[in-house]
């Protein structure tokens, strides 16, 4: 069975900047899903499927996605889905739902406050509970030990994990990398900055696609794969769940022009270029990525939304985003999006 | 509306859970508290430390324990510079994946080193026991290097 | 159902218990899932996708546990999702693996789903203060009880309706062995005689806290000719959502409800629910939801459901059987609660439900939902293909 | 020190069976824009509403958007403090933080010119308390009013009649 032609058909996002007033998930995301939706010239009220993702602990209450209900205005009921885990894999999730061929399009969302708590506790929690988490690595930590094994391996520096961040986030690499360390071989400047937000992404089939959109951001392929938790059994220097979907995806069928990769650390956009394949032609991370803000549940869905905007805007005609989850790159999800179906 | 205008307000999670651990997990935690470290084996003959309740290959339940040294190598590490609440040590310290002598994969752990010049890829750490030990991957303080 | 068909050719469950000391979280969902996998002739290795639920992560107090159990599940080198839709999780999340299947991507997957209660309290999960919201409500059951109070009052239902749900549920128990609560001596007498908790709600109208985990596998067509046991056949699976709270809002049977039965029973080619299903496992955690949700569900007149509690139509050997696994007021593992449901339906309609087995049940629905009545889960089992 | 190490049970034969795993978090929570405004008006005494500009329809207290509509909430709206008992449930379970002695009555209150009802308590005899009571709320002192719901103490009996079922039966 060849998978139904699936296309990203509009986007829209919000990062809260520090200092704004302090919206509440609801208020964060109901600009955002309004304007997708209007952007996607689908009535919401005929949209087939609603999925979102989302994380209790960024606030550390249950039932986050249950709040944020609101936002989306669920009356006449909705078919409707959450994942808590970030929105891309909502994305996944809506992708297959539409293979099934039932309904042609989907809203997908994400929010994240991610401000809220310390994320470097917050994210202990995330790690086996009975070896780990009682240690309480936070995660720059352990983003480390990986960063340090990708220096052992020899061909990068610290200066090239400072190019990543100039280059994103602005800067001199040669003065940042100059810095002192926060967790060493890691700056500041290494990791992400933490920030609320919220995005959305809605999904068409086949002509429902042509007819709304001019050039539709097709996803020709699309894939994700685990990793081993225990990162004593991995090889950190290298992402093969990342490798593997990306071959999955078809990442390697054609030029890449940009890529969108969710790399919460310098050090990890290196290590994803490699598992991807990508030269050094290929544009990443345009948007500033996860490093110039880092909304957790919401930047990889972002990923996908920003490489899908290069293709409705003509800018480019073949790009690839990519989501991760897990300490260190566990888990990773790449799509592949055309111009072309 | 202002920018300060939103109410905030401080909130504090906090609970103790209690964990059952099984027969694999709660052998390992056993052996700490007896000064002891055990991997589990897999067919294979791969030992992985902590074990793991199943054969990494097949999936079938772990069955064979293997007890590896007090000492190892670590693999990689890094330098926490501001060491958090609930962290092994409270002075700088390194994070470290650790391969424990007899095992295949490493465990994550403190290496208790004073300064990051005294940290290496490869060097050998030995395991500083807690004085009193209650069965928890923190009846292990943190390692030292094996050769000051 | 839309797509490809999909077939249940696994079922697993634990033995569900208030605490199940003896094993990790793991270790839980570990044996369920080998259940199902043993029932289904496979290992782990011949799995495409694994994909889990659960309710919130407070719960264990781990934060996206499909992180810390994609070994254990065999997922290494998979792909590996989780769902979280509140109580009807376990529902949901077989329906997202069954979209696996129809959906051409996959031709085996493994579903899980479970809650390990004990290592928290799902009371200080639920009622804990956060600033600027409302007071404590005292848990689920002071959330439920008011819409209860409403269900009497609109119905006329006798009181002791809730009473007959109470022992009839827990009748059927006796006769699973993977069941928590097994109480020989239940009886209208002992339930009037429990403590009134939540007035209108005694304490043994309520469902117990378990620990507990449930697990399929799920294949297509061609994959399930080579399963050793006969499958059942997914016929239909919808999933339906309305806010908690808005103006106007009947909770006692709420209108997503309604719409995710009509969805379910439209691709199954049902017309007439009450006589082409042979039996339901509906999510039943406080014991007036039953005659609730028979109306909900289209199995009885609106403010009758109540009648068919009554004069026996729900329990085994009546002319609809709800709940024959004695259902959530006997096993409640949040998170697997919803899959329970859904894996009675199929063991049903693949006869090996065993000394609770419907006869002859060819057609099953199972049901759950959560949140604030708010999400809804369902699907619709046969014995036949179509 | 490390606050993971607490002691682990162990059963007779000595094998380690538990850990206890204290977990601690902090966090800065935001009410949001909107019931911030709300929350406000309730530490002045006032309860302030929002009318949807769709449906019409008034929250109390409002919320970040229409929960039918999925808009922004428009006009404020100030309504009474007093409404109708729409149904209710006697609570007889203890849990750590309850602040009313057992039982008690914990109920959705219809405010006078609000379309929701919202979820208090209520001070009365529980055998007392019926379906359609009217109600008015008690405040706490201005003084010491917190800013959330428990500005109100309670809600008590009026003494008026009854509200009739049909005004009421939609806010079940």
């Amino acid at each position: 069975m060849s998978p139904r032609e699936i296309a990203i058909v509009s986007y829209a996002s919000l990062l809260a900047v520090p200092g704004e007033p302090q919206r509440d998930e609801v208020e964060l995301l109901l600009p955002v899903v309004t304007e997708a939706v209007a952007r996607s010239g689908i009535p919401k009220r005929e949209l087939g499927f609603t999925v979102s993702g989302s994380c209790d602990y960024l606030g550390g209450r249950p039932f986050s996605f249950v709040m944020a209900l609101d936002a989306i205005g669920a009356w006449p009921p909705i078919a409707e889905s959450h994942v808590e885990m970030d929105g891309a894999f909502a994305l996944y999730e809506a992708w297959v739902r539409l293979q099934c061929g039932d309904v042609d399009s989907a809203l997908v969302y994400a929010f994240g406050r991610s401000t809220q708590g310390d994320l470097g506790r917050v994210l202990a929690q995330q790690l086996d509970p009975y070896t780990l988490s009682p240690l309480w690595p936070d995660d720059t930590a352990l983003a480390a030990l990986q960063a340090r094994a990708l220096l052992d391996r020899g061909r990068v520096s610290e200066r090239d994990f400072a190019a990543v961040a100039a280059r994103t986030r602005g800067g001199d690499a040669d003065e940042l990398v100059q810095r002192p360390y926060t967790v060493a071989p890691l700056r500041a400047h290494d990791r992400g900055t933490v920030a609320d937000g919220a995005a959305a992404v809605v999904l068409a089939a086949g002509d429902l696609a042509r007819k709304v959109c001019k050039r539709p951001a097709w996803i020709r392929g699309i894939d994700h794969r685990i990793e081993q938790h225990q990162l004593g059994q991995r090889d950190l220097t290298r992402s093969v769940s990342t490798a593997l979907a990306g071959e999955r995806a078809g990442v390697g069928k054609g030029p890449v022009d940009v890529a969108e990769l969710y790399a919460p650390y310098t050090h990890q956009e290196l290590i994803l270029r490699e598992a991807l394949g990508l030269g050094e032609g290929v544009e990443v991370n345009p948007s500033g990525g996860a490093l110039a803000a880092h909304p957790l549940m919401v930047a990889g869905l972002s990923r996908f939304g920003e490489a899908a905007e290069r293709i409705i805007d003509g800018s480019a005609n073949r790009a690839v985003a990519h989501a991760t989850s897990g300490p260190c790159l566990q888990q990773n999800l790449v799509a592949v999006l055309e111009a072309a179906p | 509306m202002a920018a300060t205008d939103a109410l905030t307000a401080p909130y504090v999670l906090e609970y103790t859970y209690r964990r059952s651990v099984g027969p694999v997990l709660g052998r390992f935690l056993t052996g700490l508290r007896a000064g002891r470290i055990e991997g589990s084996r897999s067919a294979a003959g791969k030992v992985q430390v902590p074990p793991s309740e199943h054969d990494p290959d097949t999936g079938a339940p772990t069955t064979e324990f293997v007890e590896v040294g007090l000492a190892g190598v670590v693999t990689t590490w890094s330098w926490a510079t501001a060491p958090r609440p609930g962290q092994p040590l409270a002075q700088p310290f390194a994070w470290a994946l650790i391969k424990l002598d007899g095992a295949d994969s490493a465990l994550l752990h403190a290496v208790d080193a004073g300064a990051p010049e005294k940290m290496k890829t490869g060097m050998r750490v030995k395991v500083r026991w807690q004085a009193e030990r209650t069965g928890a991957i923190t009846d292990i303080a943190c390692f030292e290097p094996e050769a000051p | 159902m839309s797509g490809r068909a999909c077939a249940i050719t696994g079922i697993g469950q634990t033995k569900h218990a208030s605490k199940r000391d003896d094993v990790s979280i793991a270790g839980l969902c570990r044996e369920a899932a080998l259940r199902a996998l043993e029932d289904a002739g496979l290992s782990f290795a011949d799995i495409d996708a694994v994909v889990i639920g659960k309710a919130p992560d407070m719960f264990e107090g781990v934060m996206m546990p499909e992180l810390y159990l994609a070994d254990a599940l065999g997922a290494v080198g998979k792909p590996m999702m989780r769902v979280h839709t509140a109580g009807s999780v376990g529902g949901s999340t077989a329906i997202v693996a069954a979209h696996l299947i129809s959906s051409g991507v996959h031709e085996r997957v493994l579903t899980v789903s479970f809650e390990k209660q004990s290592e928290s309290d799902a009371m200080w999960a639920l009622s804990h203060k956060y600033p600027f919201q409302p007071p404590l409500m005292a848990g689920a059951g002071g959330f439920f009880a008011p819409i209860v109070r409403s269900y009497i009052k609109r119905s006329g239902a006798p009181l002791d309706t809730g009473i007959a749900v109470a022992v009839k549920d827990r009748l059927h128990a006796l006769k699973n062995p993977y069941a928590h609560l097994t109480l020989p001596e239940i009886s209208n007498d002992m339930v009037k005689a429990s403590p009134m908790l939540w007035d209108p709600i005694r304490y043994l109208e309520t469902c117990p806290s378990s620990d507990g985990a449930c697990a399929l596998v799920l294949t297509s067509a061609q994959a399930a000719r080579r399963a050793p046991g006969k499958p059942a056949w997914v016929r239909g699976t919808s999933m339906r959502t309305e806010p908690a709270v808005f103006a106007g809002r009947d909770q006692v049977s709420p209108r997503a409800g309604r719409e995710c039965a009509a969805d379910v029973y439209r691709q199954a080619g049902v017309s007439n629910p009450s006589k082409q299903i042979d039996v339901a496992e509906i999510y039943v955690p406080f014991s007036w939801f039953e005659p609730m949700w028979l109306e909900n569900l289209g199995f009885a007149e609106v403010n009758q459901g109540w009648q068919k509690t009554m004069d026996g139509s729900t329990a085994l050997g009546g002319a609809l059987p709800i709940n024959p696994s004695g259902g959530v007021l006997s096993s409640n593992p949040i998170g697997a609660s919803g899959m329970l449901r859904f894996a009675e339906a199929a063991m049903q309609v693949r006869g090996q439900a065993g000394a609770h087995q419907v006869d002859g049940a060819r057609m099953a629905l199972g049901h759950a939902y959560g949140g604030a009545s708010q999400f809804f889960s369902m699907w619709i089992v046969s014995s036949e293909r179509e | 020190m490390s606050d993971a190490s607490k002691p682990a049970k162990k059963d007779a034969d000595g094998e380690v069976r538990r850990i206890k795993a204290p977990v601690k978090l902090d966090y800065t929570v935001t009410a949001g824009l909107a019931l911030s405004r709300f929350l406000k008006g309730v530490t002045a005494g006032k309860l302030l509403g929002q009318r949807c500009g769709v449906c019409s329809k008034v929250y109390v207290p409002p919320r970040g958007g229409c929960p039918t509509c999925g808009v922004g909430m428009g006009e404020q709206v100030e309504v009474k403090d007093t409404g109708t008992l729409t149904t209710f449930c006697i609570v007889n379970v203890p849990f750590e933080g309850q602040t009313m002695k057992l039982p008690y009555v914990y109920g959705l209150i219809a405010l006078d010119g609000a379309d929701n009802a919202l979820h208090h308590l209520i001070l009365a005899p529980p055998e007392e308390v019926r379906m359609g009571m009217r109600l008015r709320a008690e405040w706490v002192p201005p003084e010491s009013r917190p800013a959330s719901m428990e500005a109100i103490r309670w809600f008590v009996p009026t003494g008026e009649p009854d509200a009739p079922w049909d005004s009421y039966k939609e806010h079940l």
